[in-house]
């Protein structure tokens, strides 16, 4: 059990930056997942904390002590691999006993240790098969077993699903999440998959070109992404975004861009507007709600759009929608038959709409 | 740009050398190990192998003086004498063509047998029947067919057979004759191999695309000629390169065959090396010979990586 | 449902399937054919070792020897003549030891090259593959004077280095290649869970490099077995000489015995390595697969 | 006391055991036969020794312009001495010593003194009513006879790529023995008229039929075979083809006859036994010499292998070395060292190629084309020397 | 353009059966898609409609002509490969041309039919490249293209978007529904993927064992699952199963298992309701309705439970409870946080209650 802590965390490959100074703060028993596109630098970055790469800058201090210069095994880490790295010649109990034989643990703490995390991990019936008589999901739990058998500080997960199947992916998910929550130890996880992302993290770390986009609690990215970046990333289907600028009609801001006039409350845009300023506004596919279909809300505007597509998921629609030149998606409950081509009435949010500005592509929710 | 901007002042304020300076030292450190695991086999290749080949360049300027040893400097000299002797040229012309049957002949006989025993169900014991020769030693397969070829041989006899009258050529002792003998013995051991690599080769191809150009409307024949050919290159050329340099290098086969061939030092150049130095004494002519094999077969092997890549770059 | 599989005729349909591939059983009459003109000189030797001399001089060659009596013979004739029993130790010597040392200072070289991201790594493997880009003819003059000076011509010592020396450019190009397939996450977890370089070799790397490393050793095994060329230069003296190089002997100053008897040698010389082909073909074959790549 | 004993005679290596085995009894020196695979390595390896000064204590070696080469290295010991012991005591003559002298001094001792013969078919001859022939015209009305019954007169083949030059020598020798020496210094070229002569009489031999398959590589066993009733060949075969299966008895033996009124001759193989300057100081390496010149030795020799050494205090090793022996005493037939002794080492596989190729197609054509070859090859050496 | 017809199809592999007699009836233009778990033999059922199996026992018909014993080419067929199967050794141009060119097709025409597809499907820029210098998405793409040009009656598609990232099958997924709406080509598609088959088809095809379990539109599949095998694979989360009997409380049945007592609508239940009769009941994520967050529905009974696990959607949140002996999952609209271990009331929508007899596991909706 320990904290982590990130400063200014550097990765040069050549002359190439990988990482550009990272910064961070991971309590105790926290679950931090970074997320991002490919490339972006979440697995080098977790490969410095893990000792696998040198740190170029910075200062990394894992339960208080400076680690930029200890070997990976003491430092107390313990890593899954996306390609779960077994050992594909020995079974999954020589597998899990491989680090406590070579630190010397004594044989009956190694039985204990093992029987503990087999039982966690219903790994029972597998213990003396190998690797390769195993399917993905149970060499992802022997992966996850040789991590815990060390009884380390800090977990590291290099998207440790992202080669299970789409089932499997969500059960394991699940998994992850209550051991980690029975163990309480620091976790630190790396995907580029934003929903793994909002379902396990305490804190998520969105990532770009080597920097920290943003971070904060799941619910504070979906609801105050910081830029368009984030916005897109986070939430599925995509975030509908608009070109417009802001108009000013006497007391009250407009949104116009796409056809649409919404009003805005200032408040929530500490950012300031101004009049004529570019920007691009955005609203999330369930914030654009099909007539009858859902709460009508409070503010905002209707408009009609043809439907151009209908993707049916059974207990809900995603409604592809064009409106002039402009194309929307918008998410429908308790579904119906649409046909293409037919008209349809849509609720807009207006309260839920987010800017930014045109050219920074920040939010203007907040002065940066 | 602007990125770029802020990564060199990020880079001026964390010290770029000095993060040059610990990757060095991290490198220096990592060669020493690997150093370690590296040393056996530098070790003996730089001791057996290489420093062979440069004394042999050496040797190749040198004169021989009988049973006082290397060390008079001659030049290019033992080069010279190589233009004038005719049977260095007889031998160049005979390695010639033996580069030339073991590519043409293996190959397409290969290429013929692995089509064949492609989907052939049963084909193990023929593939096998065909390989095995190539696990025999090629002096073991000299002595064989040395017989079959004899006079009075195998060859002889069922020829006799076959056409009703007596036949008996001098297989091995003709001029006319004893490459293309010793070349049948050769592609009888080696189309083995390059079946089976074939076949390998075949077998590690994509099936999808075969199938996509079943259903596009290719004929069997349309599919091997557009679709199983293109993909097959790379083998192809592997094959051949190897079958290149086995014929470049073919030694025992023609020591073993050729023995009564009264001009079997002419036979090929590996040969004709092992005449000059070994029966003659001529250490240092025969050095000569050797680097000009060597040199030959370095070119070969460079046209072949350089093939290789650029057939990988259009296949893969 | 209207249809009930159960009244399926599997076997029609099986018969059918068959039918379909009647064009096979026609290409494997062919392929028989082919296979028996490749068998004859097989099917030569298989009879000329039953005969005795006499009997090969009288008979045409592919007729059927009177007996198998004569074969016992022709072994005995061939064995002692031949000095085999020696040579065979040799080669067996030569070509175990030389082919397993080879086989594991090559995956030691592998795995630095391949795993162990060291600068260079291109260079060393060039250096070390430089080994065999040669011909043969290359080394002759060179190492017979050298072992000569340094008296190791016609000593166990010499032929084993040497035959070390050679087998270690190909495995170690079979060896960098799968070894540099193995996933490198593996490397990286050992690492982390404590091992040193020297364990993750030993205990990790080299373990699933077992497959391998058989057909590698397997193919310069034979290698060295059916070598000639070396041995004759290299160790020509009875204790030393090789199986290859004494059945060579043997066919130049025993040829009088007659082909049964030399045919017979030589088939003597060639049953290890044609057992070991049939007894581990898959080893073989996966090492032609390496080879490939 | 090891003495190793390094040769190229593979096929002698049990008969040469015996020998050590009767010098160990003896002397108690043990011989360490040494084979090597092959002339040419065994050469190789000799000269490389000798070049880096590690010259071998005893070892055999050929007579003739290689034993020239040998010597002038400075590295064999002379061993006059001995010979000395040997022509006063034992039963050697001086034209033995003739063989293995350089300049006066001798260099080596006999390993094997083997003269040039036919071994010929007695109970063919018997059936056939004929004679050992004296004459060059006996010999090939003998062979007309022979081949009248339907029988090849003469063995010859090229196998192992080396006895082209047998028949070859013979011819010159018998047909003009002015040319033999000069042939081999340089002075007689191979496309003279004697040469061609040779090669016209030859060519005609072959066109009558008298000359067996040449492809043969089998020749001991088609002795056996009656393949051919005359093999021209050193005495040393009597044992190999009695090896192959003809009755001791069956085997009769004469010197080649002259076709001119020269004197009688007769070709000689030898091959010399040599100690090195290092070899010559070390003492088990003399008392095996010793052993080895001496009538014991020379017994111990003839008696495994059928060989002959020179010394006649010693029994002949079987009937054909007795008999050669008897009729060279009879008509004081004069030595000549053997065609392949005696031509310079580097022309010795070249030359002996193209006879081969002769033999395979014995037409005047190819022996112009031969000829030809033999004598550029042959102008060539001599113009570098 | 053609209608496809298949009549007790059946694939034997030796004594194997890989199909088991798939009767379909696809009429001219529709979407139909086969799916189902592996090795059910949905590829196997195409591939013998492509002609790279031979059919075993059964009839094909293709245009109403009889197509057994056709050669591929002569069927009007094309597919796409999940590996896209593209030539490796040919341009873009070049495989697209491919079938063209053997068809002996006029050069102009090839021509045209090539730019009309490179338009559709904005292949342009790629044009020279090989395969190996495109990317999966653009390789996708060639491959779709590679179908296109032969202007088929018929196009298959086996698994097309697997091997290809979320984002991209999303992508992908409306690319090829909108084609086929244009080209209005009669497609049969093999997928795993439910979702894939719920956006996709006009008509579902889920298949087991080889044979079919069920067919319908996805509304149908949805709302009406034939067994517990349908209704667990379609929809996702999962469908949440219960144990129980089937009670009789006067005129009443009731639905009892875990610790509920759920009252069914008779009517429902064409194949009869037996008091006493062991059945699953299922319920969707969607049917269980924590308080507060969404319509309460009309009918059914309310149950508290214990949240063991929660995952955020962003718009929505899984949440995973407890009661007594059993789990469930429910979904949960504007989600709000909520803790590990809070206790929460679920409204269950009763008359959404799927029943199953225990013993077939199939629906007691319709006689069978
Ligand atoms: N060994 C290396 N040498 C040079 N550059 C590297 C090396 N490893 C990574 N990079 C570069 O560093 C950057 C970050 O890579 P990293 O692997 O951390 O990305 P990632 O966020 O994990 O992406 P993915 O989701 O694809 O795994 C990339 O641009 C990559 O090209
Ligand atoms: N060539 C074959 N020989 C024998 N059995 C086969 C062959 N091809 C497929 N099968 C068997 O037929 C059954 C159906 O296979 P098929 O490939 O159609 O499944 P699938 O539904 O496409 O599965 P997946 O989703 O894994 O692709 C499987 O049990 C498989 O093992
Ligand atoms: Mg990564
Ligand atoms: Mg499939």
């Amino acid at each position: 059990m320990a904290e982590v802590r990130v400063k200014e965390l550097v990765k040069v490959y050549g002359r190439q930056l990988a990482v550009r100074g990272i910064d961070l703060d991971i309590p105790d028993g926290a679950f931090v997942v970074l997320v991002g596109p490919s490339g972006c630098g979440k697995s080098t970055t977790l490969r410095m904390i893990a000792g696998l790469e040198t740190i170029s800058h910075g200062d990394l201090l894992i339960g208080g002590k400076r680690a930029n210069d200890l070997p990976s095994r003491d430092r107390g880490v313990a890593m899954v691999f996306q390609t779960y790295a077994l050992y594909p010649h020995l079974t999954v109990r020589d597998n899990l006993a491989f680090s406590l034989k070579l630190a010397k643990v004594d044989p009956a703490d190694i039985e204990r240790r093992i029987d503990s995390a087999i039982a966690a991990l219903e790994l029972q019936p597998y213990l003396d098969r190998r690797p390769s008589e195993l399917s993905g999901g149970q060499r992802q739990r022997v992966a996850m077993g040789r991590a815990i058998v060390r009884e380390p500080d800090v977990f590291l997960f290099d998207e440790p699903l992202s080669n299970l199947d789409a089932k499997l992916r969500n059960q394991m998910r699940v998994e992850i999440k209550k051991l980690q929550h029975r163990l309480g130890v620091t976790t630190i996880y790396v995907t580029h998959d934003q929903i793994e992302a909002m379902t396990l993290a305490d804190i998520i770390v969105v990532m770009k070109d080597g920097e920290i986009a943003q971070k904060g609690t799941p619910l504070e990215l979906f609801e105050n992404p910081d830029s368009v970046f984030v916005a897109s990333f986070i939430g599925t289907p995509q975030m509908n975004f608009f070109d417009g600028v802001i108009e000013r009609d006497g007391d009250t801001f407009f949104f116009v861009g796409a056809d649409m006039r919404i009003p805005l409350d200032e408040g929530r845009f500490q950012g300031g507007l101004q009049p004529g300023q570019p920007v691009v506004g955005g609203l999330r596919p369930e914030d654009i709600i099909p007539e009858g279909h859902g709460m009508q809300p409070s503010d905002g505007i209707s408009v009609t759009a043809e439907i151009t597509l209908t993707e049916l998921l059974g207990n809900e629609s995603l409604l592809f929608a064009r409106r002039g030149e402009t194309e929307f998606v918008a998410r429908m409950q308790q579904p119906r038959m649409v046909a293409d081509g037919e008209r349809m009435t849509f609720h807009i949010a207006g309260a839920r709409l987010h800017l930014f500005d045109a050219e920074t592509e920040l939010s203007l929710r907040a002065a940066r | 740009m602007d990125q770029m901007a802020r990564d060199e002042e990020l880079l001026n304020r964390i010290g770029l050398d000095r993060i040059r300076q610990n990757d060095r030292t991290r490198r220096r450190r990592r060669l020493r190990l690997g150093l370690v695991f590296m040393s056996p086999a530098l070790a003996l290749v730089g001791v057996f192998l290489l420093l062979p080949v440069l004394f042999n360049v050496w040797l190749s300027l040198t004169k021989w003086r009988k049973f006082k040893g290397f060390g008079e400097w001659a030049g290019v000299s033992n080069y010279e004498r190589m233009a004038g002797n005719p049977f260095f040229s007889e031998a160049l012309i005979n390695t010639a063509i033996w580069v030339g049957a073991s590519i043409v002949f293996p190959i397409l006989l290969g290429l013929g047998l692995a089509m064949y025993f492609r989907n052939l169900r049963g084909a193990e014991t023929f593939k096998n029947i065909i390989f095995i020769p190539r696990i025999l030693a090629p002096t073991a397969v000299g002595v064989l067919w040395f017989y079959v070829y004899a006079p009075a041989g195998l060859l002889n006899r069922l020829l006799s057979v076959v056409s009703g009258q007596e036949v008996s050529v001098s297989w091995l002792y003709s001029d006319a004759t004893v490459t293309p003998a010793i070349i049948a013995t050769f592609v009888w051991q080696t189309v083995g191999l390059v079946m089976v690599l074939l076949l390998l080769g075949l077998a590690a191809l994509p099936r999808d695309p075969i199938e996509a150009a079943h259903i596009d409307g290719a004929s069997p024949w349309q599919i091997f000629r557009h679709i199983t050919l293109p993909l097959l290159t790379p083998t192809l050329l592997m094959v051949t390169i190897l079958s290149v340099l086995a014929g470049f290098t073919v030694f025992d086969l023609l020591w073993v065959m050729g023995a009564s061939y009264p001009g079997q030092r002419s036979l090929a150049l590996a040969v004709f090396m092992y005449f000059e130095a070994f029966q003659k004494g001529n250490w240092a002519f025969g050095s000569a010979v050797a680097v000009v094999i060597g040199i030959v077969v370095l070119g070969v092997t460079w046209i072949q990586t350089f093939l290789q890549t650029r057939v990988d770059r259009m296949t893969r | 449902m209207a249809f009930d599989i159960n009244t399926l005729d599997l076997d029609r349909i099986a018969r059918r399937e068959a039918a379909r591939h009647r064009g096979s059983r026609l290409k494997l009459v062919a392929a028989i054919a082919f296979s028996l003109l490749w068998i004859v000189p097989f099917y030569f030797l298989a009879i000329t070792i039953f005969k005795s001399s006499t009997e090969y001089s009288l008979n045409p060659p592919l007729s059927l020897p009177q007996g198998i009596a004569p074969f016992l013979d022709n072994v005995a004739q061939a064995w002692a003549l031949g000095n085999m029993g020696q040579s065979m130790m040799n080669s067996a010597f030569y070509g175990s030891v030389g082919a397993a040392l080879a086989v594991f200072f090559a995956a030691m070289a592998a795995f630095a090259i391949a795993r162990l991201d060291i600068p260079f790594k291109n260079g060393w493997f060039m250096l070390i593959f430089a080994g065999t880009v040669f011909p043969f003819q290359m080394y002759l003059i060179p190492l017979f004077f050298g072992y000569q000076k340094l008296s190791l011509l016609n000593t166990h010592l010499g032929m084993l280095l040497f035959y070390t020396a050679i087998c270690i450019p190909f495995p170690t190009l079979v060896l960098r290649n799968f070894m540099s397939g193995l996933s490198r996450e593996m490397d990286e977890a050992a690492r982390m869970d404590g091992a040193s370089e020297f364990t993750v070799f030993f205990r990790i790397v080299l373990p699933n490099t077992l497959g391998p490393m058989t057909a590698v050793f397997l193919l310069q095994f034979t290698w060295i077995w059916n070598d000639m060329l070396f041995s004759t230069v290299l160790g020509n003296r009875l204790e030393t000489r090789s199986i290859m190089n004494a059945l060579l002997v043997f066919q130049g100053s025993y040829s009088s015995s007659g082909p049964n008897v030399v045919l017979t040698a030589a088939l003597l010389a060639s049953i290890p390595s044609i057992l070991l082909f049939l007894l581990l073909r898959k080893h073989f074959m996966q090492g032609l697969q390496v080879n490939q790549s | 006391e090891e003495v190793q004993l390094f040769h190229d005679k593979g096929f002698w290596s049990p008969h040469l055991q015996e020998v050590a085995k009767a010098a160990e009894e003896a002397t108690g020196i043990k011989i360490v036969e040494t084979p090597y695979a092959n002339a040419e390595q065994y050469k190789a390896f000799i000269q490389a020794s000798i070049a880096s000064g590690e010259t071998p204590n005893m070892f055999t070696w050929w007579t003739g312009a290689t034993f020239d080469e040998l010597v002038s290295s400075g590295q064999i010991a002379p061993l006059d001495g001995l010979w000395e012991e040997m022509l006063t005591e034992g039963g050697y003559g001086a034209s033995s010593r003739e063989l293995f002298t350089v300049d006066g001094t001798a260099y080596g001792v006999p390993l094997v003194l083997a003269r040039w013969v036919v071994l010929y078919n007695k109970p063919l001859y018997e059936k056939l009513g004929l004679s050992e022939p004296t004459t060059w015209d006996e010999l090939m009305a003998n062979a007309d006879a022979i081949k009248a019954a339907g029988e090849t007169p003469f063995l010859a083949t090229v196998h192992e790529g080396w006895r082209g030059f047998i028949w070859f020598q013979e011819l010159l020798l018998r047909l003009h023995p002015e040319a033999y020496n000069g042939l081999n210094d340089g002075s007689v070229a191979y496309d003279s008229p004697e040469v061609r002569d040779v090669f016209k009489t030859w060519v005609d031999m072959y066109a009558k039929g008298y000359f067996s398959d040449p492809r043969s590589t089998e020749e001991f066993n088609d002795f056996a075979r009656g393949a051919g009733a005359m093999y021209l060949i050193g005495e040393w075969a009597y044992g190999l083809v009695i090896d192959a299966g003809v009755p001791a008895d069956d085997i009769g033996v004469f010197i080649l006859p002259n076709a001119t009124d020269a004197p009688n001759a007769v070709i000689v193989e030898g091959a010399p036994l040599v100690v090195s300057v290092d070899g010559a100081e070390d003492e088990a390496t003399m008392k095996a010499l010793r052993f080895w010149v001496s009538a014991e030795g020379a017994n111990a020799w003839g008696a495994a292998s059928g060989n002959y050494i020179g010394n006649d205090k010693a029994e002949a090793p079987n009937r054909i070395v007795a008999e050669v022996n008897a009729d060279i005493a009879a008509t004081s037939a004069k030595a000549y060292l053997r065609w392949w002794e005696a031509v310079p080492a580097e022309l010795q596989g070249e030359l002996v190629a193209e006879m081969n190729r002769f033999m395979l197609d014995p037409t005047m054509e190819t022996a112009e084309q031969v000829m030809e070859t033999m004598q550029t090859l042959n102008a060539a050496y001599w113009d570098e020397q």
